[in-house]
């Protein structure tokens, strides 16, 4: 791979200021270089990340890439910043998790499962930017609908919605839902 | 404020609830009993108790603690009552009303052990860490794109070409109703198109071929503007060809917004 | 330097993460270690970063210590942060005219001279550096004059404003105009 030492560090160098995961087919329209290659070149980053003389790790999420601190060094950071950087409320959480398991949902299909509202957890959450508004929903009013967003899944240190932990969910009827939202 | 505050804490500390289902699902929890077959007389009887605490405590009690408290009741007395020989399907049996309760229970259950599983990774010591990135001071050194890319000089020539086919064209007198033609918008209209001949302009340029209305109003427009001097006229020969000029005092009404 | 490798592993981590620049007192700190062997880790990590591979850089601010990208790779930053250029509207293109051969002009001459209102036009130009304040015009108000600027003839590859070519309108004879018209 010494013939593509100024692509890896430009790659790394891409990763290091971008904001969201960057896909092999960015990375490689950028470096003019074909996915599969920038995909090689990820491996070389993520193995020049192994050793614990290192503080970096190269994550996957959402099919893109994008670096991060080594989860074990987290004390680290976190005395840096005196605290785990962003808690939520209960309420914030319940909201999350509706949300994460069954979206695209609206604030009153939140509102019905959790038995109350919830305007003020899911405003938190927008503000956040760990939800986000996806969609809007057929029918009277056409409620705006939410999902998660990527930076949710930074958050939690997921790779993508599938990795979500298996829950076993009632499912309501939809009738029952709708029939409640009157 | 301190003293407000001390008076208001109350004496027994009980966990603050997320909502009327929440508190149902920890009485029951605390009761140890199947959500599938809660005794509802007792646990009714305990949730009105609860709410009345809460409320007592001085913490919300919203409406759906209350509308909650009323289905456990209605269950309750449903419940209590002698059950008819035969099941009327004509009515909501307390039945369904006891699934229904349970079904939602259930789902709340589910996302409240989500969000519990959240809340442990949020706190974990344990999670990748993010560099916040500052576009705007990354890009602070690189030299801003040319706004005129791609535009020669032609295009700014066709676009004051176009300013001044507008002008001469006078759309705006154009598309009024002859009867509606106001002096002010001629005046203007008579102005705008000396102004842009800066070298002087003809005066059968000016009066355009149109209605009778129209050219009469161009004149006396045309007039006004001599007699206030923001246009002057020449004729360099006898007989000759009348030409216009704007003059400095020109723009002075333009202001007026 | 085999013992130090945890500490230097959360020193590059820190460095990641941290907003500003974090110096030897502030990392000795948090890694529980004298700032002069902070130092000594400092400049590991700053060997670490020099193979042509890496695309990273030790950056040295105010005393502080900040993690950066290798100056030779700004170009591909730049890559995947361009904006693509907005292109000049008719409108604006128009007012951009006006001021070129009217300068200084204020925005109500602009205005009467098109028959329409031009703030928004206006204030694109001003925004992109095309056209500039040159001072107030005497009179009610004290209007801004607008003039263009430098770049706009550089664009233009104009060396003063007295090389725009002379685009009088008298230069179209009447019966050119005669014919525009029709």
């Amino acid at each position: 791979m010494l013939f593509r030492e100024p692509e890896t560090a430009a790659l790394e160098a891409l990763l290091f200021v971008a904001k969201s995961p960057l896909t092999c087919e960015q990375l490689g329209e950028i470096l003019e270089l074909a996915p599969a290659k920038i995909e090689e070149l990820i491996y070389e980053l993520r193995d020049r990340y192994l050793p614990n003389s290192c503080g970096l790790i190269l994550l996957e999420i959402n099919g893109g890439y994008k670096l991060g601190t080594k989860p074990e060094l987290a004390r680290y950071i976190e005395i840096l910043y005196k605290q785990p950087v962003q808690v939520l409320s209960n309420a914030a959480l319940e909201v999350l998790s509706i949300i994460a398991y069954k979206q695209p949902v609206t604030r009153g299909e939140v509102d019905f499962i959790r038995g109350v509202q919830s305007d003020r957890a899911l405003t938190t959450l927008v503000d956040k930017g760990l939800v986000k508004e996806v969609g809007r929903k057929d029918g009277p009013g056409r409620p705006i609908l939410y999902g998660t967003t990527e930076q949710f899944l930074l958050h939690f240190g997921l790779r993508s919605l599938a990795d979500l932990p298996n829950l076993e969910i009632e499912e309501l009827s939809s009738d029952e839902v709708a029939s409640a939202l009157e | 404020m301190l003293k407000e505050r001390e008076i208001t804490v109350p004496q027994v500390k009980l966990p603050a609830f997320q909502g009327p289902l929440d508190l149902l699902l920890t009485l029951i929890q605390q009761e140890k009993v199947d959500i599938y077959d809660i005794p509802i007389a007792r646990i009714a009887d305990q949730f009105v108790e609860a709410v009345r605490q809460l409320g007592s405590m001085d913490m919300e009690v919203t409406t759906e603690f209350l509308v909650l408290a009323a289905q456990l009741l209605y269950i309750k007395s449903r419940e209590l009552l002698p059950k008819p020989p035969k099941m009327e399907q004509s009515e909501v049996g307390e039945e369904d009303l006891r699934q229904e309760l349970v079904e939602r229970l259930l789902a709340y259950r589910t996302f409240k052990q989500a969000a519990q599983l959240f809340e442990r990774i949020e706190t974990s010591s344990g999670r990748s860490y993010y560099r916040e990135v500052d576009v705007e001071d990354l890009l602070s050194e690189v030299p801003p794109e040319d706004p005129l890319k791609g535009i020669v000089f032609d295009d700014l020539w066709q676009a004051f070409c176009r300013v001044i086919e507008r002008a001469e064209k006078g759309e705006e007198i154009r598309h009024v109703k002859p009867d509606e033609i106001s002096i002010e918008r001629v005046l203007a209209d008579v102005l705008r198109r000396v102004i842009l001949h800066p070298k002087g302009m003809h005066f059968y340029q000016l009066i355009r071929e149109g209605s009778r209305m129209e050219m009469v109003v161009s004149f006396l427009a045309l007039l006004e503007l001599l007699k206030s001097g923001k246009v002057r006229a020449e004729q360099p020969s006898l007989l000759g060809s009348i030409m216009l000029f704007p003059t400095a005092k020109a723009y002075e009404f333009t202001e007026e917004e």
